[in-house]
């Protein structure tokens, strides 16, 4: 079924979940174009991944609608997944779960999201975020139209976040995938995306990172030092604080304070998507 | 008249010849539910609770009751027929050349160690390494239907010259019967058969059959290849080899022996699951035996 | 009173329910529903044993189970199989056996059906005496451990780190099994055990919300299936083993009907 | 040469373990160790309700069978209750309602025992046929889904998002496991299959790094069982289809001997 | 078995553990004293879950040794839990699962972890953070000696991350007891920690935050950014950079930039806990 107009990949609208007599999120609507990266935030239990499993069919909407393209290719990574540790299953066998891989491919991907070590591993020896970064590397290698990451960097170590967050936005541009991406890391995300649907239940707020970490509801939802997010997102990359209290530019030189002059600049923008 | 309750079927239809007109036996193991998968209807724990005289072969025999003799009734005097005065028993055949049947009884021998009532211990194997299919001696029942009458006249002293009489007219009959049988099965003494499960030895040590060649030897169990090889020499020497089994299932086994040595598969009926339950029915039971026996054997 | 058998069976057939459902529960948690017919089969092993050593048959019967539910408790988790297919290969094994020991021997035989067809309506007092002592001495033990045997049931790993031992829970739980089907399975078969192990205790799952809760709920509707198994089984003249199941079976569908969620696996 | 019996009784048996091998990799995978005594006791209830209803024995067992592995595949993963529990409940109903229906007739003795022993020594041509074609329409079905089935297996989930069909699998593969047993049921019988199915996916599960590694690997052991079992019980003059079990079993504890890592599950 | 010299819970002496013939971890060496906070810190896969588990007895140390005090009381949090579907199995109910706890006490300890309306949910209908939530208060309502928190905030929202560190914090100062904690916020723990160990299937560094932030193990690990891990941690609670490129300080003053003299101090010191 094509949706006219744009061609989204997913569409939802109006759509909402009910379990027994308990509405678990109502009223969401948005959709996911090739291309773009729709970030869902909103506290715990506020229905990001309700919404997410709506959208790509494994929940059915109890009201509204959610609609998908025709043979749409999903590469899903889940929040939780239960592997039984009785299945003889290597990564490289784990890589290939829902559709041929070539071994080049499959180490390519691997690669990509840092866990090219692990080839051979089973599954079930695998640490949290060892796991989780080749959960990424087998979404990734399906060539799927869209990426449905459900927090994929949940116990990534402090380098691997960054670095996969901008592997994802990197995938956007190279294969023009649509990417619905739920995180927590507001001043990892906020600036990386191109729309976000801010959930609380029901749709709180949406639109480009700009205008929602603005809206007051957003503040509402998670304060003031949220609303900082989306800057220090591009801030944290170009000046880090010492523990002594001075400051590293990203051209590397050190001073006492941050001063707007001395080597730094805080190029708060658009929200564009930061490549470095 | 005392309630009086039986088990298989020729028990029953003795127990019926000796009461005669004095009132009629339950019959307790009936139906299509094999002895061993069935528990109790509360209607047949109602009479054994209730009866005054319960007479039953012995717990080679219906294994599955033995528990439930000692538990239900109430004040019947329950008799057990292989320890019945004047019945000739007879040892199970050892591996190769005895085979307890399995068959037809399935269901009711099947010597379970576990009626702790009856098994004191292991000291009672030997009781249990009897063959229980006494009653295919047609002495064995003349004498049975005496133990009946006896216990039956404790019982009911006011009936006690009734069925005195009565056991002497059925033991009486037994002897043309037996005639009958033994001219019928004359020409085919000294053949070689085959069975399922050796379950005839008292039928065939009566009437002076030749003993048949067991398939298995024991029914809860297959018989090992080296066995099977030798049966199926055996049976491809001989021409039409008959082999008997009884009204169940068919098996395997049988049914790929009979076909690849162009055989003939018999069917014995011991317990009498196809004769009405009657007085009448152990007379046409071993009737019905013997023109088996001989259909199979010797092809007419 | 206790003369009647009726009345006997009804007494028995509850004191049994009513010990089976809080051990139902755990076998159902821990996907032990082969349990019961592993036992039957390790049971005729026992059988077969003490015929070819010459020993008392009651002490084989529970030796065996017992090693078998000793093996399981050592080999669950280690292996790289599931529970149900490690009871699976256990049940296959020892009557593989005790079939090889049955060929090795003439004479007696020795019957798999009868340790699964006991008969609830021959229960005798001494019976009654033995399941109620029984029964009580298991639900005492149970109730003893239920805290660390819950946990281990839960999580192994937050058990043993919390000093929980799950490891003495697992093999206590085993050894109550064990002696539970071991004793039914001569008085009322292993297949009537088994089934008021299992059925009442999922029966309970659709509508209890905390594990205690199903525990007691298991216990009351396995009452009332032999209850109502037993009084169908008088009015009908049903086979009563038979009858229980059956009445279990309808109560099992009656919850899923009502209660009945379309729960998916999250 | 099939004139023999023993070496059609080895091609047979071979052919079986060849089938049984991958597929009971996926009973091991998915907890279903109890599937194959289900359905011989579906299978009993299939000849009740043949004899009650006058019509084709073969038909009504199939029939049963069928209907039980897909009320299995309907009910899984709804009620909150994992497999086994579903599959001993399946079981329990399917015997007690046949003996309820043997109860009510009388007329020739049909028992559990001829459904549960069938006797690998009395394959015929015909059966060895059957065995071959059966054997590869279900080979052929199970490579072809096997992805989507190895997927839903793997996780539902992550398989319905991504297009493998989890649903569809389920069902052809309950499909496939009735149509193997039913039909083996009668030529083998149901406790050798199932002890065919798995023990030697649980003794390749030792050995093997991956799931098609596995699959084979159980193929290989299952036929190496039969292989051993049989010329034990040719030498030994020991009970065939027992045979083929403790050979089986005996490559499984060598298995864990020499394999068997202490895995505690993380 | 008390061990002399502060009595410390748990001490491991260049314990190490190997899985087949691999060493996942080697000579790690740390003591956990009451009242003390320690941090495992290191990349995926560096070992910290294994070290952890050896710790508390979970896995054998394959050498070296690992010592417990006499029945310490340990409150657990795994990195991976799974909980069996068919469980019936309420909040409530699981948070006195290895011990009892009275009604008013769970109450309590779910309001500690904002998770106080998941009461009489069933476990399996809990989002990700929710049972995060649920597992840490169930670790804090057993009164233990010895928390023992593996990821403990790995999917919680972004004002819980922080809300439930400085809770961490709170109840050693409270209940006196120690602290092993796993963590890839380095932001956000290294200020709050009394020691830190860096492993990386060995042991890398350790000391105190200040003392490992500045090594150049430290540093080749994790890179320059994290090296202002310490300070970021202080520094973004004093000041949030606004969208728009304005600086919101603490006290609620707004200015253009962050100069250091206009209603904000970076305190950075001895990296001593931080309460607000
Ligand atoms: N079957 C159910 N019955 C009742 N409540 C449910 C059920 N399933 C989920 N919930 C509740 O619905 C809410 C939404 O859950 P969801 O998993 O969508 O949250 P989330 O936004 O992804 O949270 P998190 O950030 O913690 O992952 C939660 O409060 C959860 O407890
Ligand atoms: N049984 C095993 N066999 C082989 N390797 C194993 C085994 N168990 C764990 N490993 C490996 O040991 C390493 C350490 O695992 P561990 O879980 O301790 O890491 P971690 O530091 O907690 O990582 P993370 O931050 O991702 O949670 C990992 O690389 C893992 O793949
Ligand atoms: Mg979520
Ligand atoms: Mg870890
Ligand atoms: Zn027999």
């Amino acid at each position: 079924m094509k949706i006219p107009n744009a061609s989204p990949l997913v569409s939802l609208t109006n759509a909402g979940h009910r379990a027994g007599d308990k509405w678990l999120v109502r009223g969401v609507s948005f959709n996911v174009a090739p291309g773009e990266i729709v970030t869902l935030i909103g506290p715990n239990g506020s229905g990001k991944t309700t919404t997410m499993r709506m959208a790509i069919g494994l929940l059915d909407a109890s009201e509204g609608k959610a609609d998908r393209v025709d043979d749409l290719r999903v590469g899903y990574v889940p929040q939780k997944i239960a592997i039984d540790w009785t299945m003889p299953l290597t990564v490289q066998r784990f890589m290939a779960l829902t559709g041929k891989a070539s071994k080049e491919q499959i180490n390519d991907a691997l690669h990509k999201t840092g866990a090219q070590n692990l080839c051979d591993a089973q599954i079930r020896d695998l640490s949290g975020g060892e796991f989780q970064r080749v959960q990424l590397a087998r979404a990734i290698v399906r060539k799927a139209d869209l990426l449905v990451l459900d927090e994929p960097v949940q116990g990534v170590d402090f380098a691997g976040e960054i670095a996969l967050y901008e592997l994802i936005g990197a995938l956007r541009d190279d294969l023009g995938c649509g990417v619905l991406l739920i995180s927590h890391d507001l001043h990892l995300v906020m600036g990386a995306t191109d729309k976000v649907i801010c959930l609380n239940g029901h749709m709180c707020c949406h639109g480009t990172p700009q205008m929602v970490s603005e809206s007051a509801a957003y503040r509402d939802l998670f304060g003031a030092r949220a609303a900082g997010a989306l800057a220090v997102y591009q801030h944290e990359h170009d000046h880090t604080h010492l523990p002594d209290g001075r400051v590293q530019h990203a051209d590397g030189t050190i001073t006492d304070h941050c001063h707007p002059d001395d080597g730094h600049h805080h190029d708060h923008g658009e929200g564009k998507h930061h490549a470095g | 008249a005392p309630k009086v309750v039986t088990t298989i079927r020729p028990l029953h239809s003795i127990v019926a010849n000796v009461m005669g007109d004095v009132g009629s036996p339950v019959l307790l193991l009936d139906g299509a539910t094999s002895p061993h998968t069935a528990t109790f209807k509360p209607s047949q724990a109602q009479f054994l609770q209730d009866a005054d005289a319960v007479f039953w072969i012995g717990p080679v025999m219906e294994t599955f009751l033995a528990n439930s003799l000692d538990t239900i009734p109430q004040n019947a005097v329950v008799k057990e027929m292989m320890e019945a005065k004047g019945v000739t028993t007879l040892p199970l055949r050892g591996k190769h050349d005895h085979d307890h049947d399995h068959s037809h009884s399935k269901k009711k021998h099947d010597h379970d160690h576990d009626h702790d009532d009856h098994t004191k211990g292991n000291d009672d194997l030997s009781e249990e390494t009897l063959d229980g299919h006494i009653w295919l001696d047609p002495q064995n029942a003349a004498a049975m239907a005496l133990a009946i009458a006896e216990t039956l006249a404790e019982k009911d002293a006011a009936n006690a010259e009734t069925y005195r009489a009565n056991a002497k007219t059925f033991a009486a009959s037994l002897k043309p019967l037996s005639e009958e049988v033994a001219a019928l099965l004359k020409e085919v003494s000294g053949q070689t058969y085959f069975v399922q499960h050796d379950a005839y030895q008292y039928f065939e040590k009566r009437f002076g059959l030749a003993q048949p060649v067991p398939v298995s030897i024991n029914p809860q169990t297959r018989p090992g290849a080296a066995s099977v090889r030798a049966l199926r020499e055996r049976m491809a020497q001989a021409e039409q080899p008959c082999l008997l089994s009884e009204p169940q299932l068919g098996s395997a086994l049988a049914d790929s022996l009979v076909a690849d040595s162009g055989g003939r598969l018999g069917v014995v009926d011991p317990l009498g699951q196809n004769h009405e339950p009657g007085p009448a029915l152990y007379a046409a039971l071993l009737r019905d035996m013997a023109a088996s026996f001989k259909a199979c054997v010797d092809g007419s | 009173m206790l003369d009647d058998f009726f009345v006997r069976a009804l007494l028995g057939g509850i004191m049994v329910a009513l010990v089976a459902g809080p051990l139902g529960c755990f076998v159902v948690w821990r996907r032990l529903a082969y349990f019961g017919d592993t036992l039957a089969h390790a049971a005729l092993l026992g059988v077969a044993l003490a015929i070819l050593f010459q020993v008392s048959t009651m002490g084989a019967v529970f030796g065996v189970c017992a090693a078998v539910a000793l093996l399981l408790a050592a080999l669950q988790n280690r292996l790289s199989i599931s529970s149900d297919v490690l009871l699976g290969i256990l049940a296959h094994g020892a009557l593989a056996t005790s079939f090889l020991a049955l060929s090795l021997m003439s004479g007696p035989q020795v019957d798999l059906q009868a340790l699964l067809f006991g008969d609830i309506l021959s229960i005798s007092k001494t019976n009654l005496a033995t399941i109620a002592v029984g029964g009580a001495i298991v639900l005492a033990v149970l109730a003893r451990f239920w805290e660390d045997l819950f946990a281990a049931t839960v999580n192994q790993e937050l058990a043993r780190a919390e000093g929980a031992q799950p490891d003495r829970a697992n093999i206590i739980f085993m050894f109550l099994m064990a002696a539970v089907i071991a004793l039914s399975m001569k008085i009322i078969g292993a297949l009537l055990i088994t089934a008021l192990l299992i059925i009442p205790a999922a029966t309970a799952r659709q509508v209890a919300r905390t594990p205690e809760q199903m525990a007691v709920y298991a216990s009351l509707i396995g009452a009332l299936a032999v209850l109502s198994g037993l009084f169908a089984s008088a009015r009908y003249d049903t086979p009563s083993g038979a009858s229980i199941i059956l009445a279990a079976l309808g109560l099992f569908v009656l919850s899923i009907a009502i209660f009945g969620r379309k729960t998916s696996q999250r």
